[in-house]
């Protein structure tokens, strides 16, 4: 275990007594994966653990434990969460105590498993720069800076934004040159027709589990979510690419403006969907437009919530 | 202009009661010929066109998409069309990544007493559609044929 | 080819012959199956449900109100919550309805005979008791006596006022009616259900109580049973539950391993001690 | 004796195509970095290496499905009178479900007992499942995710199949288990191999010597049934949980659906499509009413219902297949297997408690 996860245990038991819960990360079924640790106890605590596995983004709870104490353990991308989640009031600053860590990246396992063609994953250890992959096949070594989460590549701090406490800052990143080309930027190459077809037939394996919505830490409808809605009708129930297609829109803008990419809701689909490259257009617009990033300021008001009367970046066009 | 025989695309228009309904009642009661393509839904303002009445027009067939409302600063709201404004820029970026061309949408300003404008708009437009052609539309995918049953045996 | 099994999601067109307005919220439709024969061969027991459906908007489940003795119609009481039955209430004689029933078990009125029974309806939940007590009626001589009590919030939502009063009238039953908030012209008790049967003091010698209601009233009407001396066995009661297939498949009514909308809905008091607590 | 045939891997995707012809052939293939169970398409090929992401159970209930069609005329004339018509579309033609895994035809057997019990049929399964030929691949390896052995199940189970296909050098030894499965090893795709039957059983048998001694789930029916009361459990066993669709969708046994009517104009369908009930909306009542409004309260019916309540009412046979999908797939690495094992072990402690 390394030095930074004993301090942060260190820092969490010295706070839990005042607190209900923290949130913080272990492993899940195998070292690949991670699951979200609700802590508790001292028991709880011993199984906490950090590293480029664990990607959860915790902030995702933090509406539904409103009214509770409720410690965090925070990277600099989740505390953007935080940020726009506590500029729209969704949550109470007064009630959470916030352990910052800095982050050297986090690792998106559906690239490791491209990267090495689709084969079947045994393990994967982590070095500096490099993931070692063993599959079926053998050993590959794949760049870091080619896996990492689609987030990190527009990493605007390692550290959070905003924090109580916090774990001795690393520096160094596992981020070395130019992304690799993400989803967006492989539908930008796109024709128009293709983009479409792209969709259709992405959208002809989603299986409507929402799991994309229910990760997504700013969709705070839930329970009462449009999609299953009769009144108003916005779905259909019928199991098409159209209305499946239909929902991602909806996501997507009820998000504009609002979502730090935090891409919760692109890893959490199990079919593969790249479904976070609609928001990145949103908002690769909204900050030429409004000049603006969500979840970066407590104090600011979310583009769509506010206008102005002459707007600087907007071209009126004409019908022709 | 004479009605597109057969030929129409299908084009929606969200219009603000206030100006822009205003605004093609006066075209039509100035006898300004104009294409048919267009079917007009009225709202009280643009401030109320959820972005998502566009894209779930595209998705159920629309070829083209227009939004029309009062001229900024004229909102019978006092706002509505500039939160509209915003909205309907970012709307923009939205339907590109989606793959349905943003020139099949427009918005504009139109007031009620500019008739030769609405006239103007909706020909434009309808001519900008008709240069396009119709939209991408779903296929029909290996999940609808598995849904509508299996193949009926030989 | 094989024979196809009947197709159980395919309900009977019918027709509504007659709307009753029964309180601000609640309303009876009375409904004949369209195809006679279907109609003429119709059996069911007291307690048992159906699906109603409005083509376009959905299905939904209400016990079957109007007992086995009585045929010219089926009727079905709704009450005015959702998007369904929302569109229900919009309905006029002479409209068109989908029906799937009967669905569900019945109340064991078989068990019943010679035995005292105390009805406890609240509000809508007075629509199934009253198909019982309509049977009771009809075959009053095979039951002791028989007790109801019915509540609802305000004289206004009282349902069947046609029938509480020629119940009131009746010698061999016993009717005593409670609101929560009484009006100056209320001439019976003002209370809640459980306090009221409190005070009425029913023995449970010999005694069934079938109780129906809204959840909050039958946790407390249970509770002042069993003060009263009502065993679990001795407490009958209806539940209602979102239902989608009506023949225990599709999954959504089932309280642990059984399923309302075809293990009940009517259950003891005992039976639902067995189950996990998802009322 | 059972038809005995050997299959070429190369001859796979011919003989689907021939299949193709006259039926609906359902098959894994790759689909955006994940294996879809969809319809045969020579261009996508199949994709057999590994589990796929989609269970096979769509061949026999479809993600959606239209019960009937419904349509509305009204005379436009006193006395105004409305007619519906209701066109019940009862689903034809025969399919080949090529490619299920052990887990997955096993899990076809579980649906049967609902869909196609004693007191109810569903019309609509059971002219899917008539229609229905289930050609298995034995698995040769259990995924780390894999359980199937703790749930009544194994690697090269033929529980459910028509034709249990066992992985040898270069293709495949196909075995016919039914007189469906005979009808499909007719093709002149297959080579005559009766001498493979020993092979083949002796490769299968050596696939069991790899799966681990742990501990089963089996028999615990009503032991669990002690912990129904204890809400707090569930409560931290689903702390974590985001009630998404996830496990539900993509698990070969889950068979909960939802009704809704569809309506364009006078016509519609009224259509049933897969439902979740790790989900708010799947109990919520009209009222506004929720006899489950945790997510504790809904893991413990899903648990519940797979490892508690149909065992239970089926001959103690578990809802659960063990294939790891749910585990596998959710976006917070919920694993059920820790969540039985723990339920397991709490009911037998609460058990012994009350005995002192």
């Amino acid at each position: 275990m390394s030095q930074h996860t004993l301090e942060l245990r260190k820092l969490i038991a010295e706070a839990l007594p005042g607190l209900d819960v923290v949130l913080a990360w272990t492993s899940g079924f195998s070292p690949m994966t991670s699951t979200p640790l609700f802590i508790a106890t001292d028991e709880d605590l011993d199984r906490l653990d950090f590293g480029p596995m664990h990607v959860q983004n915790l902030a995702a709870y933090l509406p539904s434990l409103k009214g509770r104490k409720v410690g965090i353990v925070t990277r600099g991308c989740d505390s953007r969460t935080i940020i726009e989640l506590l500029q729209e009031n969704l949550i109470n600053r007064d009630e959470i105590t916030i352990f910052g860590i800095s982050c050297t990246g986090a690792i998106n396992i559906r690239k490791v498993r491209e990267a090495v063609g689709g084969e079947k994953l045994r393990s994967v250890e982590t070095g500096k720069d490099i993931v070692s992959v063993t599959t079926d096949e053998g050993t590959h070594t794949v760049p870091l800076h080619n896996v990492l989460m689609d987030k990190c590549y527009s990493c605007q701090s390692q550290t959070p934004l905003i924090h109580d406490h916090m774990v001795t800052e690393r520096t160094g990143c596992h981020l070395t040159g130019e992304a690799p080309e993400s989803s967006l930027d492989r539908l930008d190459a796109m024709e128009p027709a293709a983009r479409f077809a792209f969709w259709e037939e992405s959208m002809d394996r989603c299986i409507r589990c929402y799991a994309c919505r229910n990760a997504c830490p700013l969709c705070v409808c839930k329970d009462s979510c449009v999609a299953q809605s009769r009144d108003p009708h916005w779905l259909d129930q019928s199991d098409t690419p159209r209305e499946k297609l239909m929902f991602q829109a909806i996501h997507a803008l009820h998000t504009a403006g609002r979502c730090t990419e935090c891409g919760e809701c692109e890893r959490a689909c199990p079919m593969g969907i790249p479904v976070l490259a609609m928001k990145q257009a949103l908002n690769r617009r909204i900050k030429h437009l409004f000049d603006y990033q969500a979840g970066m300021d407590e104090e600011s008001t979310p583009p769509l919530f506010m206008f102005r009367q002459q707007e600087e970046h907007i071209k009126e066009r004409d019908a022709r | 202009m004479p009605v597109l025989e057969g030929k129409e695309l299908r084009i929606v228009g969200f219009l603000c009661n206030w100006c822009s309904y205003g605004g093609a009642d006066t075209a039509g009661v100035g006898r300004f010929a104009q294409p048919t393509d267009l079917r007009v839904i009225k709202l009280p303002c643009t401030g109320r066109v959820n972005p998502l009445f566009v894209v779930r027009a595209f998705l159920n067939g629309a070829d083209g998409v227009l939004v029309s409302g009062c001229h900024p600063g004229d909102c019978h709201y006092t706002a509505g069309n500039f939160y509209a404004r915003r909205r309907l820029e970012v709307l923009r970026e939205l339907l590109d990544v989606m793959g349905i061309q943003p020139e099949r949408f427009h918005y504009t300003w139109v007031s009620a007493s500019e008739g030769q404008k609405w006239k103007q708009v909706v020909s434009d437009f309808t001519a900008r559609i008709h240069e396009l052609g119709p939209a991408t539309s779903f296929s029909s995918c290996a999940a609808v044929a598995v849904e509508t049953g299996m193949k009926t045996a030989i | 080819m094989t024979s196809n099994p009947p197709n159980v999601y395919l309900p009977d067109m019918a027709t509504i012959v007659e709307v009753v307005q029964e309180t601000p919220a609640i309303k009876t439709f009375r409904v004949v199956l369209n195809n006679e024969e279907r109609m003429r061969a119709f059996n069911f027991e007291p307690g048992q449900v159906g699906q109603l459906s409005v083509l376009g908007v959905g299905e939904s489940t209400f016990v079957i109100n109007s007992p086995p003795t009585r045929k010219d119609y089926l009727q079905f009481s709704v009450m005015k919550v959702g998007e369904l039955t929302g569109r229900l209430h919009r309905l006029k004689a002479g409209d068109q309805i989908g029906v799937r029933a009967p669905l569900g078990n019945a109340f064991p009125y078989e068990s019943m005979k010679g035995k005292n029974i105390v009805f406890i309806g609240g509000g809508i939940g007075m629509a199934p008791l009253r198909t019982l007590l309509l049977f009771m009626l009809d075959n009053r001589a095979d039951y002791g006596d028989i007790t109801l009590l019915y509540g609802a919030r305000s004289p206004r939502d009282m349902a069947y006022g046609y029938e509480v009063e020629e119940w009131l009238q009746r010698k061999d039953m016993h009717t005593v009616l409670t609101v929560d908030n009484g009006t100056p012209e209320w001439k019976h008790k003002v209370g809640l259900i459980p306090n009221i049967l409190r005070e009425i003091n029913p023995s449970p010698e010999n005694t069934v109580a079938v109780t129906c209601g809204p959840p909050i009233m039958i946790k407390f009407t249970v509770q002042a049973l069993q003060e009263l001396g009502f065993n679990d066995e001795q407490v009958v009661t209806t539940l209602e539950k979102r239902m989608k297939c009506g023949v225990g498949i599709c999954g959504r009514c089932n309280i642990g391993t059984s399923y309302v909308c075809k293990d009940g809905p009517v259950y003891t008091l005992a039976q639902l001690k067995q189950l996990p607590a998802e009322m | 004796m059972s038809t005995v045939r050997f299959l070429k891997a190369r001859d796979i995707a011919p003989w689907l195509e021939e299949l193709s012809r006259d039926r609906t052939v359902l098959a894994p293939a790759q689909h955006g970095g994940t294996i879809v169970f969809c319809e045969f398409d020579p261009a996508r090929g199949v994709e057999l290496s590994q589990l796929s992401t989609t269970p096979a159970k769509r061949a026999l209930l479809p993600p959606c499905e239209t019960l009937f069609e419904y349509e509305t005329t009204k005379t436009l004339e006193p006395p105004y009178k409305t007619h519906v018509e209701l066109r019940p579309t009862l689903p034809q033609g025969k399919a080949v479900v090529f490619g299920a895994r052990p887990c997955d035809a096993r899990a076809m057997q579980i649906f049967d007992r609902v869909y196609n019990g004693e007191q109810v049929k569903d019309p609509y399964y059971t002219a899917r499942r008539n229609n229905a030929t289930i050609v298995t691949l034995a698995c040769s390896e259990q995924d780390d995710t894999c359980f199937c052995d703790r749930v009544g199940g194994s690697p090269v189970d033929a529980t459910g199949s028509d034709v249990l296909l066992t992985p040898l050098k270069a293709g495949y030894v196909a075995e016919a288990l039914t007189p469906k499965g005979e009808e499909l090893l007719q093709s002149t795709s297959f080579m005559k191999a009766e001498g493979l039957r020993q092979e083949a059983l002796n490769a299968r048998n050596r696939i069991l010597e790899h799966v681990p001694e742990r501990s089963s789930f089996l028999d615990m029916e009503r032991n669990l049934l002690s912990l129904f009361g204890d809400l707090g459990f569930w409560d931290k066993t689903a702390e974590a949980c985001l009630s998404c669709g996830a496990c539900t969708y993509l698990c070969p046994t889950c068979y909960c659906f939802n009704i809704t009517d569809e309506t364009r104009g006078e016509s519609g369908r009224r259509i049933r499509t897969w439902d979740n009930c790790m989900s708010s909306q799947f109990t919520l009542e009209g009222s506004g009413h929720n006899p489950r409004p945790t997510k504790a309260h809904r893991m413990r019916n899903r648990i519940g219902h797979k490892f508690s309540y149909y065992p239970q009412l089926h001959d103690k046979t578990l809802a659960c297949v063990g294939c790891g999908r749910c585990v596998s797939n959710c976006p917070v690495s919920f694993d059920i297997r820790n969540a039985v094992a723990c339920a397991i072990q709490q009911a037998d402690a609460a058990r012994e408690h009350a005995h002192d």
